[in-house]
């Protein structure tokens, strides 16, 4: 369980440092469950912070996806320090965006929220519909979900991000200040989900996934929600040399999809901020999972979890697999 | 070149060879209609004058800028038609080859199935020829010196080839000495010369040739650069010995209050020297060195009233004061020339090495055999880490024992998966002969067994020479031991004879670990300095295990000697040989071409995250700090004299920031869609 | 069998797939030059694209070609050891191997997406491998799931 | 006009009817619900909330070929709209109905884009009251719309329990009816139709005041409000992307290698990183905070300024969709007090 007040405090500590820019937590949504992030630049800001299973977003995003607007001649950029709060999950981000080399270890100070899980959004909405104002705890193996002066409590399971379902590492794996107990492991991942897939016929695969990529929308989003996309100028929308075209059908999207699962294999850290992002339910998180579960099955390698690894698709070992080649 | 793409398009028809089955009239019809171009010709052998001058003429009167020529494969005549290009004033570059003779009419007889083909063989060739860019052939001037790392029989001697074509050497040795194994050495199989009698030549010759500057007692510190061009920084370490004024003289070692306290590192520790001390009687440079760590003076602070061996020293060559100097210096070839390590003998502890005083290395019996070694070159029972008993004026000293038998096992260390060590070593077979024979001619009377794997006699004169041995007597067992222990006195061998499979314990009262060769422990070392690459035994890396074994990845940076894979001297030699003229090359004609088709990186889209650099293996890409609008943020940039244009890197890349040019995103593309078309 | 799954099975074998190769210059294309050099005959549907290294290959080259409209992807490099630039190939055989499970995992047949080894040497092996990868891309029959539709309005 | 009653069971004939037209209605595709064409009654999900991405989609494609052409070859091949053929959108929510009013503004504005008049042309909007708001973050009453609003609309319908009321509301409305005449009844009841209407807006649960909101915008140019407001934006898109109201697009070619070439318009927003990027490099909204006042500015400023009418209709989709709950209403909010 996170403190509050001791993670408001550290928030004021922090940001009364000299060297720190800002501090980037979560704060109360504007309806309903939600909870959405918050900007932290002088110590009362820092009143608002909170910590719940509301707080879903991956904030490790936004270390990477500030823009670097020309700083004026004679001038020199703000070098001073981001504080962000990151789950376990999150955490990854970071030691993988420290592994690419994003940024270095100084620039960010990174306080670890030991995490329980975090709700699906979506699961919440589908049970309590319609909420204008509510609010999600974690009692125990239950959620206590309070709204309209009413309270009731749901098992953990039924309301539990999938993410968190077979998470490994609840407690951060990199922070500067621990804003609670380790967290021992909950879950563990057997990766059945893509099983189910993979046993599917080819037909079958095919038609489940034309499916879902007809129906992107190509907004991007999920790229943009990604704490691993951060490129000042993405391939996938570039026009020259033009991989594939902005048109919207089945043949550009489902490239699209291949492009952008491939450009994270190896880097995907499974926060699912592609998936919460896609406002027409693509499920890519399957799609990164295969390359996850592929990942780790063949190479014996885990995205962020050690920013030293040198990155995925540039080594190779000597033994790797090659019974597929003629 | 800007504007426009022109482009011609030239099919050949090679005699027959491809008019036969392809419609090459067609084929120029159908390449008209393609976009861009500007003219589409046939002819019998384009390869030809006649065929060559076609293309120069629409050249200069068309003003064509791209030339597409379908033929053979590029890998016969894209060189051909560059040189057309160029001398047509055009750049070499803006030509593209369709290749429809090897990979089309020499392959399908089905002649409307070959037009076809070539029609998209060519259009994929024009597809991609619109996008060609210009690019330039550069060369660097080469720097007429070479950088040799190591002094033993490998190093002394690509030095001495070298030096001697008028070229200039550095040789770097770690070690106070030359020579390296070689000079530890008794006779070498299977001629037995005597190792000495023909390495000192060359280690004089070395030490005094007007080309070689020699740096024994030192390390290289830094290099950078690349073929032609590299940068050098040594480190000679001090020996607090004045080498200009030390004549050798060696009063210094025997007034050292320490002297006879420390184990003789080139004696395998089995004989001993002061702090002050000359590696052996032979040793070049013939100049003392001060160790640092056992001497009282440099350790302690205090040696006495005040240091035995200044007062000795005439020359006044001793001087406590002098620090290590670097020096800086540019060479355009480097040797790395390391040699090895004998195998660890304690990893393999069922031999009880380290245990009992008379298990011993090959390396320490070799010392033992050699006459100018701690044993004056008799074979006799060690009495290891026992104290000498002083002994007094006039009295004899006790005869030490000569073993009654002496036993080898063979593959300590090679060939064994136990220890990691899959290779083998490929001298044990023949040192152990050599040394089994050494045996028999300086205590006759022993017995001598040899435990064997397999024996391996494959060079010249060896399987005469093993037969010699055997014949002389020694017992050849087959088996590899278990386990050596004491009983009453002797050592117990126990092994099983594969032959006969039979279990077997035998007595001996003298073990030879034949130990086999193994990468120096500090490879490390020159890897980081060098970046070069281990093959799966972590010996260095040869560019291609047959056809360029003295060459490395690195341009300009060669092999030589058992740093590179377990050999012979003469092997050794041959290879130091090959390294030597191949180190040449680039220095005689002094110029070197750099590749063209380099990568490219685009700084403003790199985001800095190193794959490249990871995936390169020529280091050719370092990620460097730029300014972007007032960020100082890294980006990947190419030292285009390393690349080498495999465009791994374009391929790591997520950003698509590094290309190789000619075969960029851009022009790769394109081809794949005219190919995939239809 | 049903008459329909025999007029599938029927187009099947008579349709002639389009494949894109991509073949290093050193190894692959060399040994392709041997077989033409040694007349040595094989089907004309592999059309070749020349690189320098295997490790050049963008797996999205692979997804490239197969929307552009080749039925089948071929990538060919020297045998593990042998690459010119020491580890190319090496490179390319991690990136392919995570590209075709996924590939095959949206539902695009692994018989369409190959790899091979192919030494200078090997004309008669390129011949073998052009074969199996030809007969590979008949038995699952042209690729159209997701092959970009020519300018459609 | 009277109303007419359409028994729920006799849904399924009326669709088959319209679909003589190219019938667009509310489909599921897995939990989503999206527009498109159907060839099967069965198709249309008619008990929706609201779509992911709004209808305008069927009247300004995504992605739309404006013509063909040969690279240096003069002639063009224009597209002919008229090809489609009348389409029929059947069963849209009044807000997204709304939109469909603001955008056809922007079209027959400077300039008539021929595109969107025709299909304008012949689509015929057939919608269906909210009797309950779709979602918590609707305001279209906020914004000049409401739950039962008929503006846009050619024919309305109502949910009245097993039956849909149908209103036709203008002459094509009419003419559309009369296709499926035979399906329907008389007897509607317009009383209670209205009763529902204002029982509706009452559930409303969201709202804003737009007083002077346009006026006060370009005041705060320099504000930092733009800043906060904007801080926590992945510049995602999603808000503008599936927004009703929403019209930005670009132009660009896809070209054949062999030269053959489509010039295609397809949808944009000004909350990506390219959007207005010049070539050079330069971009005017370099940042996130330029583009989400940009977005703001667009809806309600700008456009009330030309044409006398916000372009939000209150669907509350870029509040429901935004994934970092970035809601327009709390950042009009601020812009008021800032
Ligand atoms: C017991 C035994 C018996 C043998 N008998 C025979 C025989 O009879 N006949 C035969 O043909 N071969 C024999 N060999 C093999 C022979 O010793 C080798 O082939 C030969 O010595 C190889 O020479 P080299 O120059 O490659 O390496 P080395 O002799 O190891 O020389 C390498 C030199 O490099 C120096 N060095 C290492 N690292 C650095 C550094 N970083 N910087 C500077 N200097 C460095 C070392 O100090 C050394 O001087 C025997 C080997 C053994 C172990
Ligand atoms: C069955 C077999 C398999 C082998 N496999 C391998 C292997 O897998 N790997 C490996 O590394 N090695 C292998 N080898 C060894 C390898 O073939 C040799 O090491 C290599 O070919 C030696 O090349 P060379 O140039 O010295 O001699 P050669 O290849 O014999 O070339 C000598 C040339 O000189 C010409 N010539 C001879 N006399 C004259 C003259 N008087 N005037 C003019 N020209 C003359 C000959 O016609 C010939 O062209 C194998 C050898 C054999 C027999
Ligand atoms: S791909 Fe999705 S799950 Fe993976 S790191 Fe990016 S946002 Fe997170
Ligand atoms: S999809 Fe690839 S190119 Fe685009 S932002 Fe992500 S990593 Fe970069
Ligand atoms: S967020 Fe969803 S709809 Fe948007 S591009 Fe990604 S997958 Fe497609
Ligand atoms: S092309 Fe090859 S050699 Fe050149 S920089 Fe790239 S990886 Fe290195
Ligand atoms: S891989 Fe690409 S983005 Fe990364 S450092 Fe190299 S060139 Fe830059
Ligand atoms: S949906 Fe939200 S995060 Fe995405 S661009 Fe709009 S405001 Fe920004």
């Amino acid at each position: 369980m996170v403190d509050i007040t001791k993670l408001r405090d550290i928030a004021k500590e922090v940001i009364s440092r000299d060297d720190v820019r800002q501090v980037i937590g979560y704060r109360p949504g504007t309806y309903g469950f939600r909870a959405r992030p918050a900007f932290v630049l002088e110590p009362a800001d820092a009143d608002e912070l909170i910590f719940s299973p509301a707080c879903i977003n991956n904030l490790a995003t936004y270390i990477v996806i500030e823009e670097k607007l020309p700083v004026p001649r004679g001038q020199e950029p703000d070098s001073r320090k981001v504080a962000v709060m990151v789950k376990g999950c999150d955490s990854r981000a970071i030691i993988q965006q420290l592994e690419e080399k994003a940024y270095d270890r100084d620039h960010v100070l990174v306080l670890g929220i030991p995490c329980e899980g975090v709700v699906d959004m979506d699961k919440v909405n589908a049970r309590f519909p319609n909420v204008d104002k509510g609010d999600i705890a974690l009692e125990g193996d239950k959620f206590v979900i309070s709204f309209n002066g009413t309270k009731e409590e749901v098992a953990k399971d039924e309301l539990l991000a999938d993410k968190c379902k077979r998470c490994r590492y609840p407690t951060p794996l990199v922070s500067d200040e621990m804003l609670g107990d380790e967290v021992e492991r909950f879950a563990d991942d057997d990766f059945s989900d893509v099983e189910v897939l993979e046993k599917k016929s080819r037909d079958e695969k095919w038609a489940y996934w034309e499916e879902k990529f007809s129906r992107c929308a190509r907004c991007y989003a999920c790229r943009n929600a990604c704490p691993m996309c951060y490129c000042e100028d993405c391939v996938l929308t570039r026009l020259e040399p033009m991989w594939m075209r902005r048109s919207v059908d089945i043949s550009e999207n489902t490239a699209y999809h291949i492009a952008r699962a491939y450009h994270l294999a190896g880097r995907c850290i499974q926060c699912g901020a592609c998936e919460q992002a896609c406002p027409m339910d693509i499920p890519l998180m399957d799609l990164n999972r295969k390359f996850y579960k592929d990942v780790r099955e063949l190479f014996d390698y885990e995205p962020g979890t050690d920013a030293e690894q040198p990155p995925l698709l540039s080594t190779f070992s000597v033994d790797d697999r090659e019974d597929f080649i003629l | 070149m800007n504007g426009k793409p022109r482009i011609g398009v030239y099919v050949c028809h090679c005699g027959t060879n491809i008019a036969g089955t392809v419609d090459v009239e067609e084929v120029v019809r159908f390449a008209q209609t393609i976009p861009d171009v500007t003219v589409a010709r046939n002819y019998s052998y384009m390869c030809s004058d006649p065929g060559q001058a076609l293309i120069v003429d629409d050249i200069e009167k068309m003003g064509l800028n791209r030339v597409v020529v379908a033929s053979c494969s590029p890998r016969m005549h894209e060189l051909t038609f560059r040189k057309t290009l160029n001398g047509a004033g055009l750049n070499p570059y803006f030509l593209e080859m369709a290749n429809i003779r090897e990979q089309c009419s020499w392959v399908h007889e089905d002649s409307i199935a070959a037009t076809e083909k070539s029609k998209r063989i060519i259009e994929a060739a024009v597809v991609k020829a619109r996008r060609l860019e210009a690019l330039d052939q550069k060369e660097v001037d080469v720097e007429p010196a070479t950088l040799i790392i190591g002094a033993g029989i490998a190093g002394i001697q690509a030095a001495l080839d070298i030096a001697d074509a008028g070229f200039k050497v550095y040789l770097v040795e770690k070690s106070p000495t030359v020579g390296g194994h070689m000079a530890q050495l008794d006779k070498t199989f299977p001629t037995l010369d005597c190792s000495a009698c023909i390495l000192t030549p060359k280690m004089v010759d070395v030490a005094n040739h007007p080309n070689i500057e020699l740096m024994t007692y030192s390390k290289v510190e830094d290099i950078s650069g690349y073929v032609g061009n590299f940068d050098i920084k040594v480190r000679k370490k001090t020996r607090y010995v004045d080498v200009s004024k030390c004549t050798g003289c060696g009063d210094c070692a025997s007034a050292c209050r320490q002297a006879g306290r420390f184990a003789n590192e080139f004696d395998e520790g089995m004989g001993m020297r002061g702090a002050i001390y000359l590696p052996f009687p032979q040793a070049v440079p013939a100049k003392y060195t001060v160790d640092k760590e056992s001497c009282l003076f440099l350790s302690k602070g205090k040696c006495g009233e005040t240091p035995k061996c200044l007062e000795a020293c005439q020359p006044k060559a001793i001087n406590f004061e002098l620090e290590d100097e670097i020096v800086d210096f540019k060479v355009g070839t480097i040797i790395v020339a390391t040699g090895f390590d004998v195998f660890d003998a304690t990893l393999k502890p069922e031999y009880a090495y380290g245990v009992y005083d008379n298990v011993v290395t090959a390396l320490e019996f070799e010392r033992m055999v050699n006459a100018s070694g701690p044993t004056g070159g008799k074979v006799v029972m060690l009495e290891r880490g026992k104290k000498k008993k002083k002994k007094k004026e006039g009295e004899e000293e006790e005869a030490p024992k000569v073993p009654e038998s002496v036993t080898f096992i063979q593959c300590v260390g090679s060939r064994d998966k136990s220890v990691g060590n899959e290779y083998c070593s490929r001298v044990c077979c023949m040192y152990t002969a050599k040394l089994a024979h050494l045996v028999r001619d300086k205590a006759p009377d022993a017995e001598v067994t040899v435990f064997y794997m397999d024996v391996r006699a494959f060079g010249k004169g060896f399987e005469e020479f093993y037969d010699r041995v055997r014949r002389e007597g020694v017992r050849y067992i087959r088996g590899n031991p278990s386990e050596i222990y004491r009983k009453n006195g002797k050592l117990i061998v126990r092994a099983e004879d594969t032959l006969t499979s039979t279990p077997l314990e035998h007595e001996t009262d003298m073990v030879v670990l034949s130990v086999g060769l193994c990468p120096r422990t500090d490879t490390r070392d020159v890897i980081d300095l060098l970046k070069l690459s281990q093959s799966s035994d972590l010996f260095y890396l040869e560019a291609h295990p047959k056809l360029r074994p003295v060459d490395t990845a690195s341009d300009g940076v060669y092999l030589a000697g058992v740093c590179q894979g377990p050999k012979d001297i003469p092997d050794a030699v041959a290879q130091a040989k090959g390294a030597a003229s191949a180190a040449m090359i680039p220095m005689a004609s002094g110029k070197v071409k750099v590749e063209a088709q380099t990568s490219i990186v685009d700084e403003t889209t790199c985001r800095g995250c190193g794959f490249c650099v990871e995936v390169c293996p020529y280091t050719a890409i370092e990620l460097v700090e730029i300014n972007r609008m007032g960020w100082h943020v890294k980006a990947a940039r190419v030292n285009e004299a390393l690349c080498k244009g495999c465009g791994a890197c374009a391929a790591a890349c997520l950003s698509g920031s590094i290309q190789q040019r000619s075969f960029k995103d851009l022009q790769l593309l394109p081809q794949i869609q005219a190919l995939g078309v239809k | 069998m049903a008459e329909a799954t025999k007029t599938a099975e029927a187009t099947k074998t008579d349709f002639e797939p389009n494949i894109v190769a991509f073949l290093c210059n050193w190894c692959s294309y060399a040994g392709a030059d041997l077989a033409g050099t040694s007349r040595i005959q094989y089907p004309p549907n592999v059309r070749v694209i020349r690189v320098m290294c295997s490790g050049r290959v963008n797996p999205l080259f692979i997804m490239n070609a197969l929307q552009q409209g080749a039925d089948g992807v071929l990538i060919s490099g020297c045998h593990p050891g042998d690459c010119h630039y020491m580890q190319g190939n090496y490179f390319a055989r991690r990136r392919f191997n995570l590209m075709r499970n996924f590939l095959e995992y949206v539902g695009i047949e692994p018989e369409r997406v190959r790899m091979s080894w192919v030494s200078a040497s090997e004309g008669a092996k390129w011949k073998g491998v052009i074969e199996e990868v030809v007969e590979g891309i008949k038995s699952v029959g042209p690729m159209d799931s997701f092959k970009r539709r020519q300018l459609n309005w | 006009m009277a109303v007419k009653k359409l028994s729920k069971d006799k849904v399924g004939e009326a669709l088959k009817e319209l679909m003589k037209f190219r019938l667009v209605a509310p489909a599921k595709s897995d939990d989503v619900v999206i527009f498109k064409q159907i060839s099967d009654p069965a198709e249309a999900y008619l008990d929706y909330g609201n779509s992911a991405v709004p209808p305008k989609k069927m009247v300004f494609p995504q992605t739309e070929t404006l013509f063909r052409f040969v690279t240096g070859e003069p002639e063009l091949k224009e597209k002919n709209v008229e090809e489609e053929g009348q389409t029929v959108i059947f069963g849209m929510r009044p807000c997204d109905a709304r939109a469909m009013s603001i955008v056809d503004k922007l079209f027959d504005w400077d300039f008539d884009d021929p595109y969107y008049q025709k299909r304008r042309a012949m689509t015929t909007y057939v919608g269906m009251a909210c009797t309950e708001p779709p979602s918590v973050n609707c305001f279209c009453t906020s914004v000049g719309g409401s739950p039962f609003s008929t503006e846009g609309l050619d024919v309305m319908l109502t949910d009245m329990g097993d039956y849909y009321a149908v209103q036709a509301l203008n002459e094509k409305g009419e003419k559309l009816t009369e296709t499926i005449a035979s399906q329907l009844e008389d007897g509607g009841d317009e009383k209670k139709i209205e009763e529902m209407a204002a029982a509706a807006a009452g559930k409303i649960k969201r709202s804003i005041k737009t007083d002077g909101i346009s006026e006060k915008i370009p005041t705060l140019w320099d504000s930092d409000v733009w800043k906060k407001v904007s801080a926590s934006c992945l510049g995602c898109g999603t808000c503008t992307f599936l927004c009703p109201t929403c019209h930005c697009f670009d132009i660009q070619d896809e070209v054949e290698e062999m030269g053959e070439g489509r010039r295609c318009r397809m949808w944009d927003s000004c909350m990506f990183s390219e959007y207005t990027l010049h070539a050079s490099g330069h971009n005017p909204r370099p940042s996130r905070k330029e583009r989400t006042r940009n977005r703001v500015s667009h809806k309600y400023s700008y456009f009330p300024s030309k044409f006398d009418d916000i372009a939000c209709v209150g669907c509350g989709r870029c509040i429901n969709m935004c994934p970092v709950n970035i809601d327009i209403l709390d950042i009009l909010e601020q812009v008021v007090e800032a």
